[in-house]
């Protein structure tokens, strides 16, 4: 089953790839995207058995972020297809430094869509370390053109950033497999194998300081990866720059992919007995990301960084949840759920914004809630979740993570968590609100496309009901997910 | 009985005390000055006349003597005279009392803004803020009382002021009646705060806000007038005369005498110094609270 | 063995620092080519043993790539973007040097500090990888011409593969092709970036792509 | 209970079918306050049951959500604020039918009639809520459904300014409540209200959260801010609800905490009530005195929120005191005096906002001193702001006066029968409120009397006109209940017993027995009371009869000899106030623009003040803008070069490499 859903969007992109007419193609990747849902879906009926000698197993985190991802990329393909139907064919002028430009070829962006979904379906499943750095690798490699998909300047400069950084952050990953690799070496015996259960099983056999080492790498490259400041630079850029779709995807789904990678070491730690070592970095990290994000984030000038910098924000809470550990860590799961569907409305609804008013600065965007009635409100009622108000999930699990720190008696981990997000919650405010409401000069535009405002709206709905009933096979997933965290 | 008494005497007398006031400074100006009972003779006088309205006027204008004089009658019969208990006592009346003249003052003053005219809106300005002025001190002198007697309600309060009060506490209770007196003069639209005889000058506080009323109007605000002035007198005459003898008539007269004695000395009082500027009125009011809070700080000791 | 094990690793340290002081790009990818050739090479002498097929194969394979096709690609870019030598370089090219050398007192003291469970087939390995990595690094962060970042990292690539080729026995092959592959379409990726971005900003200088800020 | 639930879900059901019907004005107005009017019938009944003594009724739900459940309780503390809440947001939803009546033809209504409902059922379950996260979600539902309501002129720059502002506000105060209710939950284990075990080195802590979190929904000094700001922005049975029942949930959530620190068991330590009186003064006079200088009808309404806000506080403070220095008597009249003045407030303030509504709505604008002469064209709408007026004064016979009584008379026990520790801060309560109330007068004469008495000073004053049975009729239902209440005080007491004995925690028959004397006093006060009105009733007999038969002209008011009076000769609400202003000029700090008259024959001169908000002034805006100047400084970490970037990554590896194996 699992190699299902790898080989699932392999073939599709393949198939995409080659496929000339348009209407087919964006139908493959609707389908494509339904059946890995649907694959996904049995997965939480029948657990799937490992395949490639353990290799590729789905436990009960992996099986939590597949299905994030999964579930976004359901949104993001129904989103896409209306997407690419409306994007004018040929050249047409760039509205920041009024240059013309082309859309890349549309077959190449379903075929890294479809390839980006496998790579982060792969980053889920495997447990081999190699194998796990060998998919975050291809993400990387799959989304860069996804972001050059307007080929003007600016998305040519966020991509060789984003190459770059993450590039090099990645290589320093891969510096840490082998210093893992060194700590399993077992004292001249039978290496361990890096697969996470076997080094789970051998834990007390390995080499402790190799393993500390081996953390911090894993921790700055996949850090990178994952947006965590003082790493973060590419990540607004990226964002900002590429397709709202893209940037859904990147910041709902990615981030998380690569926070697995962290993840999976600490499982090793957790079982080596050096829990602590790596919790007192990912709360700093933590702390510090939202700190980052909360400058940059008051008085925004441009709301598809904002988003994007919410987003780091939001992976220092995760970070933070991980590392205060204990019921944290529930609260940490429980956000990573929370935080992607609703960072993907609310980039979809950025989408829909940018398309009519044509421009991302935020003080030339007023009187959404006039223009775009459902997009506003979705904009407005993204706003309040993202910044964990309730009634909507987000409240929830920040929730859990404050009362976590206050239970454990880290008062100042607590007070500077609330402060950040108070900070946060202003500086969001300003921006957003000036942006719905208020009035505009341009008259509303007659109904909004239906492909463009129903995924946002579903992600919206889901998160709603996320903030006032949490189903028990979720709450089982996630709290098994916790205790393999500690 | 004596409840009764302590009802009725402000009603028959309490004209009478304008009257000496204003025999006093007629004396001291070396007139015959009018007689005693004029104010009777205006009173009936007015009730006979009829009326006249301004168009502007709404029935506000009119309500606002009915409603004064009905507080200030409704607060007479909580005074007591001296050690001579009022008609009605409880606990809390104190407070009663000073909310009831409130009430005359907001329906005078809204009779006043009534008419629209800006005489008698700034009399009403004027009217407002010393009276806001003017109440903290009456209420930290009746807390004072209560401190010093134990007890909430104004009949026992006063009962107990008797010249033992004087000999525990002699210098609380001078520096309350020294703000009583402010109060009294100021309550009341006496000289230095205010010039009851002149109507015209922009400089009135109360007179002015009663220039548009007329007959019988005219008549209820000045009897309720006149009350005001006895009740806040007996309340001031309360504290200077400690007579408490038990024997109704003989704290009756000594209490009756202490109010015509303080009808004479306002008299003298009025013709011998000028109304001082209206900048310089809150600073005496202050000034009269900080005496009762002093005489607070004294007996809480 | 040994003897060549350690003959590689000096020149490969060598070559990081030639890297470091040298201004003309064309060497620079020279420099990067010979790399990768002693990586190839490395691979076969730190194998003991008998002499196996697969290391033959990974060797051929690496230096195929980092020893022939990177550095080839890296040309043909060169020669479209008409650009010889890195003119004023963020740090100039003495300090590099002084740089390089406390990267590799740096990367002697952290060998120190992590001491290997199992005896190394070479004592240098470990702060040769280092450096080679710190150098990489030092490059990318140093140098004003998106080629040259694109070297430097070749050049960390290359660090964490003496690595990796030194001290991990027995990684499957899967993986380590897995491996190569990915440095390969993330650098044939990044070439056609830089052809992009010669074609639209007729330069490809790095420290000029500042317009995304804040 | 199920009924307070049911009236719940159709709030909840009318708000989204108000929603879903919003192209047709009627349908989706009328379904909202059919069901906010049922609702109030539904909800008031079972209320009243439980304030006759009827046993509290609970309700315990598993509810899936960390920490979660849904538990609810009608017990006698939330039945007394459920009454008002249920009662005033009724009649309010049946003002706004009309109200709201003139936005038909710009905007489809529905959202505005989603969110009244909303805010409506989120009140209910704050009050009745007994689980923290509960609790939480409610609150912040309160919060975001108000602020939207708030902003429904969205297109006015002042309006989206005032959203800002109470958004903050709100936002910033729930943070507190977080920490709070998480701890009083970190030792029992559970957020449930009947887990809540205090440890007692934590009291100090949790009643300052408590506090500060609550403070700042409720408008204490200086913590108000958003008051001022949000009450006028918002439409006028909006203002209603929020400023009569929405602010006092703050109150609600400070005595529910109050039950949980202190019992007679562990009494609160003195300083509690020293600070919740010291509160309470500051926001009494601060309010009422910037009330005075405001030419807003709405904003001056909106400050003396904050001034009876203040009372409340005051009549807390000196139950605190109470129960702190073992005072029974003090505890029940400063309780019961605090309490019973959050549901008069309730009815007059809520009144009073209406009357500024059909003002505003009549005369098209809110400037007292472009207003004028109203009385004689809205004759309703003049006589119960009249009532609303008076009670708010404080002025007896009406309910005001009642609750101010019991809690000098609170004050003045504290002050005769206790030790000179005690007695300060009680004497500074005496004195304050007489301040207060002195002030309060003279606000609402300049109120009243401006707007309604005199000459019309703008045209658009001359053509108002009465607002229909829709609007009048909760203003007259309102004011029906003010009088009622004063003159029936000592039933409205008699009903605080289960009540005060649930705050309190003194048993049942002590606190019964205080209720009782008090009720002994009350009763002399409704015989004043009566007679007053008899003795008005007579002498205006008396007056007509002496006038009948006799001559009763009309003629212009004495003008002193003027020619031709104009209507801007009138006093305006600016130089009524200014005495009063000039003595307060320090804390006013009033701007002044204008050009004085000059030379002998001065043409055109002109005067305008505007008060805004010290704290607002002189406190929070400094900070915000430091904080915003102190981070732009920051931001040059995202310069945009890829080098550095690099860099930081290196260095981060570096350092971390360093400091871990170091």
């Amino acid at each position: 089953m699992i190699l299902t859903l790898l080989l699932l969007p392999l073939l599709a992109a393949v198939a995409a790839f080659f496929l000339r007419p348009d209407m087919p193609r964006r139908i493959l990747l609707v389908l494509t995207a339904g059946a890995h849902a649907a694959v996904t879906g049995v997965t939480w009926a029948v657990q799937p058995a490992p395949t490639l000698g353990g290799w590729l197993r789905l436990d009960s985190l992996g099986q939590l972020f597949l299905s994030i991802t999964s579930a976004l990329f359901v949104a993001a393909a129904v989103y896409s297809a209306g997407y690419l139907h409306r994007e004018r064919r040929g050249a047409r002028e760039d509205f920041e430094e009024g240059l013309l430009f082309a859309n890349a070829p549309e077959p190449t962006f379903t075929t890294c869509l479809l390839l980006f979904l496998a790579a982060m379906t792969l980053v889920t499943v495997s447990h081999r370390f190699g194998l796990l750095w060998v998919a975050v690798e291809a993400t990387t490699l799959a989304s860069a053109p996804l972001i050059y998909f307007h080929r003007q300047h600016r998305s040519l400069e966020a991509t060789w950033k984003y190459l770059m950084i993450c590039s090099v952050g990645i290589a320093l990953a891969l510096l840490g497999n082998f210093f893992l690799a060194v700590a399993a070496s077992n004292h001249g015996g039978t290496p361990i194998p890096l697969v996470v259960e076997e080094l789970i099983g051998a834990a007390p056999h390995l080499h402790i300081a190799w393993l500390k080492a081996a953390f911090l790498l894993f921790l700055v490259g996949y850090g990178t990866k994952m947006g965590l400041a003082p790493l973060h630079t590419w990540l607004p850029d990226a964002h900002s720059e590429a397709p709202s779709v893209v940037s859904a995807l990147l910041s709902g789904a990615l981030l998380n992919c690569a926070f697995l990678g962290i993840l999976r070491l600490q499982q090793v730690c957790v079982a080596a007995g050096e829990a602590a070592f790596g919790q007192e970095l990912l709360v700093g990290f933590g702390l510090l990301s939202m700190a980052v994000a909360a400058v940059f984030i008051i008085g925004q000038a441009d709301y598809k960084r904002m988003l994007a910098y919410s987003s780091v924000e939001h992976m220092g809470i995760l970070t933070l949840g991980v590392g205060l550990g204990g019921a944290a860590t529930f609260g940490a799961m429980l956000h990573a759920v929370n935080h992607s569907l609703t960072k993907a409305m609310l980039f979809l609804v950025a989408g829909n914004i940018l398309a009519v008013y044509r421009s991302k600065s935020t003080s030339e965007v007023r009187g959404v809630l006039r223009v775009l009635p459902v997009s506003g409100m979705l904009w407005v009622a993204g706003f309040f979740a993202i910044t964990g108000s309730p009634p909507f999930g987000p409240f929830l699990s920040e929730f859990t993570i404050l009362k976590a720190a206050l239970d454990q008696g880290r008062h100042v981990v607590a007070i500077a968590y609330l402060v950040f997000l108070a900070m946060i919650f202003v500086g969001m405010m300003t921006i957003v609100l000036r942006m719905a409401q208020g009035v505009t000069q341009r008259e509303a535009g007659g109904p909004e496309p239906v492909l463009a405002t129903i995924p946002p709206a579903a992600l919206g709905v889901l998160v709603l009901l996320l903030g006032l009933y949490i189903p028990a096979a979720l709450q089982r997933v996630i709290e098994e997910a916790a205790r393999a965290l500690g | 009985m004596e409840a009764g008494l302590t009802f009725a005497l402000p009603l028959l007398l309490a004209p009478l005390m304008l009257g000496l006031i204003n025999r006093t400074k007629a004396l001291m100006a070396g007139r015959t000055g009018q007689p005693l009972l004029q104010t009777y003779h205006d009173l009936f006088k007015l009730l006979r006349k009829g009326a006249a309205y301004s168009r502007t006027t709404t029935w506000v204008f009119r309500a606002g003597p009915t409603v004064g004089l009905a507080a200030v009658l409704v607060a007479s019969a909580l005074v007591p005279l001296g050690g001579v208990p009022a008609a009605f006592a409880f606990p809390g009346d104190l407070i009663l009392f000073a909310y009831l003249l409130g009430l005359m003052r907001f329906f005078t003053v809204l009779a006043a803004l009534d008419t629209g005219s800006s005489f008698e809106g700034m009399g009403a300005s004027r009217e407002v803020t010393f009276s806001a002025l003017a109440e903290p001190t009456l209420l930290l002198g009746f807390a004072a009382i209560a401190r010093q007697t134990g007890s909430l309600s104004l009949s026992p309060m006063y009962a107990g002021l008797g010249s033992d009060a004087w000999r525990h506490a002699g210098p609380a209770l001078a520096l309350l009646a020294g703000a009583l007196l402010i109060v009294f003069l100021a309550e009341n639209a006496r000289i230095p705060i205010d010039d009851p005889t002149t109507h015209l000058e922009l400089t009135m506080i109360h007179e002015v806000m009663v220039l548009d009323h007329s007959g019988p109007e005219l008549a209820f605000i000045l009897y309720s007038s006149a009350l005001k002035l006895w009740l806040l007198g007996s309340l001031l005459v309360g504290i200077v005369v400690p007579v408490r003898s038990g024997i109704v008539w003989i704290d009756t007269l000594a209490m009756l005498a202490g109010l015509f004695a303080l009808a004479v000395v306002t008299g003298i009082v009025e013709s011998s110094m000028a109304r001082w500027r209206l900048l310089r009125v809150p600073q005496l009011l202050v000034g009269a609270s900080a005496l009762s809070a002093l005489a607070l700080a004294l007996i809480l000791r | 063995m040994n003897l060549w094990t350690d003959s590689i690793l000096v020149l490969l340290a060598l070559a990081s620092l030639l890297l470091l002081g040298s201004s003309r790009i064309a060497g620079c990818i020279r420099i990067v080519a010979f790399q990768g050739l002693l990586l190839g090479l490395l691979t076969l002498t730190v194998q003991h043993g008998t002499p196996s097929l697969r290391p033959l194969a990974l060797a051929t394979a690496i230096i195929a790539l980092k020893g022939v096709a990177f550095p080839w690609l890296l040309a043909r870019v060169l020669r479209d973007a008409e650009v010889r030598r890195e003119v004023d370089p963020l740090v100039s090219y003495t300090v590099s040097l002084l740089i390089g050398t406390l990267a590799l007192a740096l990367s002697l003291w952290l060998s120190q500090r992590l001491p290997l469970p199992t005896k190394p087939v070479a004592s240098l390995l470990v702060p040769v990888a280092l450096f080679t990595i710190l150098a990489g690094l030092f490059v990318i962060i140093s140098r004003g011409k998106a080629l040259t970042q694109v070297l430097g990292y070749l050049v960390l690539e290359n660090g964490i593969y003496v690595f990796g080729v030194g001290l991990v026995q027995g990684t499957p092959m899967l993986v380590e092709l897995g491996v190569l592959l990915d440095v390969f379409v993330a650098v044939f990726v990044m070439g056609i970036a830089l052809f992009h971005i010669n074609r639209a900003f007729d330069h490809i200088d790095a420290d000029r792509l500042a317009v995304l800020r804040d | 209970m199920l009924l307070v639930l049911l009236a719940v879900l159709l709030l909840l059901a009318s708000g989204c079918a108000a929603l879903l019907t919003q192209r047709s004005f009627r349908a989706s107005a009328g379904c909202a306050v059919g069901a906010a009017v049922l609702a109030a019938v539904l909800g008031v009944i079972p209320s009243l049951r439980v304030l006759c003594g009827a046993a509290p009724q609970s309700l315990h739900l598993p509810w899936s959500v960390p920490y979660g459940a849904f538990f609810v309780e009608v017990d006698a503390l939330s039945a007394f604020f459920l009454v008002p809440i249920f009662i005033l947001s009724g009649l309010a939803a049946v003002y706004g039918a009309e109200y709201l009546g003139s936005y038909r033809e710009t905007r489809s209504l529905g959202p505005a009639w989603f969110f009244f409902n909303l805010l409506v059922a989120s009140m209910v379950l704050v009050v009745i809520a007994r689980n923290a996260v509960l609790f939480l979600v409610a609150w912040e539902v309160m919060a975001l459904a108000s602020f939207f309501l708030v902003t429904f002129e969205d297109e006015k720059e002042s309006v989206r300014d005032a959203g800002w502002v109470y958004l903050v506000a709100t936002h910033l105060g729930t943070a507190f409540l977080l920490v709070l209710f998480i701890v009083l939950g970190s030792t029992g284990g559970s957020l449930d209200f009947d887990q809540f075990r205090v440890a007692p080195s934590q009291t100090g802590l949790l009643f300052v959260l408590a506090l500060v979190g609550f403070g700042a929904k409720a408008g204490f000094m200086p913590l108000h801010v958003w008051l001022p700001e949000a009450h006028p922005a918002a439409p006028s049975h909006v203002s209603a609800v929020m400023s009569g029942v929405m602010i006092k949930t703050g109150i609600y959530g400070l005595v529910r905490m109050l039950t949980f620190l202190a019992t007679p068991a562990a009494p609160p330590p003195a300083w509690w009530g020293w600070m919740l009186c010291a509160v309470g003064l500051t926001s009494g006079i601060f309010g009422v005195v910037f009330a005075l200088a405001q030419h807003d009808l709405k904003r001056l309404l909106a400050y003396h929120s904050v001034e009876n806000i203040g009372i409340i506080a005051l009549g807390l403070g000196v139950g605190v005191l109470g129960l702190s220095t073992g005072m029974p008597t003090l505890a029940a009249l400063g309780f019961a005096g605090g309490l019973l003045h959050v549901l008069n407030h309730a009815l007059f303030k809520g009144l009073l906002f209406l009357g500024a509504g059909a003002v505003g709505h009549a005369a098209g604008t809110r400037e007292i001193d472009h207003l004028g002469g109203l009385l004689q064209r809205m004759p309703w709408t003049g006589l119960t702001f009249l009532i609303g007026a008076v009670a708010i004064s404080g002025l007896p016979p009406l309910n005001g006066f009642v609750s101010e009584l019991l809690i000098y008379l609170g004050a003045f026990h504290g002050l005769t029968s206790a030790a000179a520790a005690t007695a300060v801060p009680v004497l500074c309560v005496v004195a304050g409120l007489a301040l207060i109330g002195g002030l309060a007068a003279a606000c609402f004469t300049k109120a009243f009397g401006i707007v309604f008495l005199g000459e019309p000073r703008s045209d658009h004053a001359a053509q108002a006109h009465e607002p229909g049975l829709a609007m009048r009729l909760p203003m007259l239902l309102l004011a029906a209940s003010c009088v009622l209440i004063g003159l029936l005080s000592p039933l409205a007491v008699g009903a605080l017993a289960p009540v005060l004995a649930n705050v309190t925690g003194l048993s049942p028959d002590v606190v019964r027995t205080h209720v009782a004397q008090a009720g002994g006093v009350l009763s002399f006060v409704t015989a004043g009371g009566v007679g007053l009105v008899g003795l008005i009733a007579a002498l205006a007999g008396v007056r007509s009869w002496l006038l009948s038969g006799r001559r009763v002209t009309t003629t212009l008011t004495w003008d002193c000899g003027y020619a031709q009076p104009t209507t801007r000769m009138q006093y305006s609400a600016s130089s009524f106030a200014h005495p009063l202003t000039e003595l307060f000029s320090v804390l006013l700090q009033t701007r002044r623009r204008g050009v004085a008259p000059a030379g002998l024959f001065p043409h055109a001169a002109s005067l305008a003040t505007e008060t805004p908000d010290v704290c607002s002034e002189r406190l929070y805006g400094p900070v915000f803008t430091t904080i915003g100047r102190g981070l732009g400084r920051l931001r040059w970490l995202q310069h945009g070069r890829v080098h550095f970037y690099v860099l930081y990554i290196a260095l981060t590896l570096l350092v971390l490499l360093i400091w871990k194996l170091g």
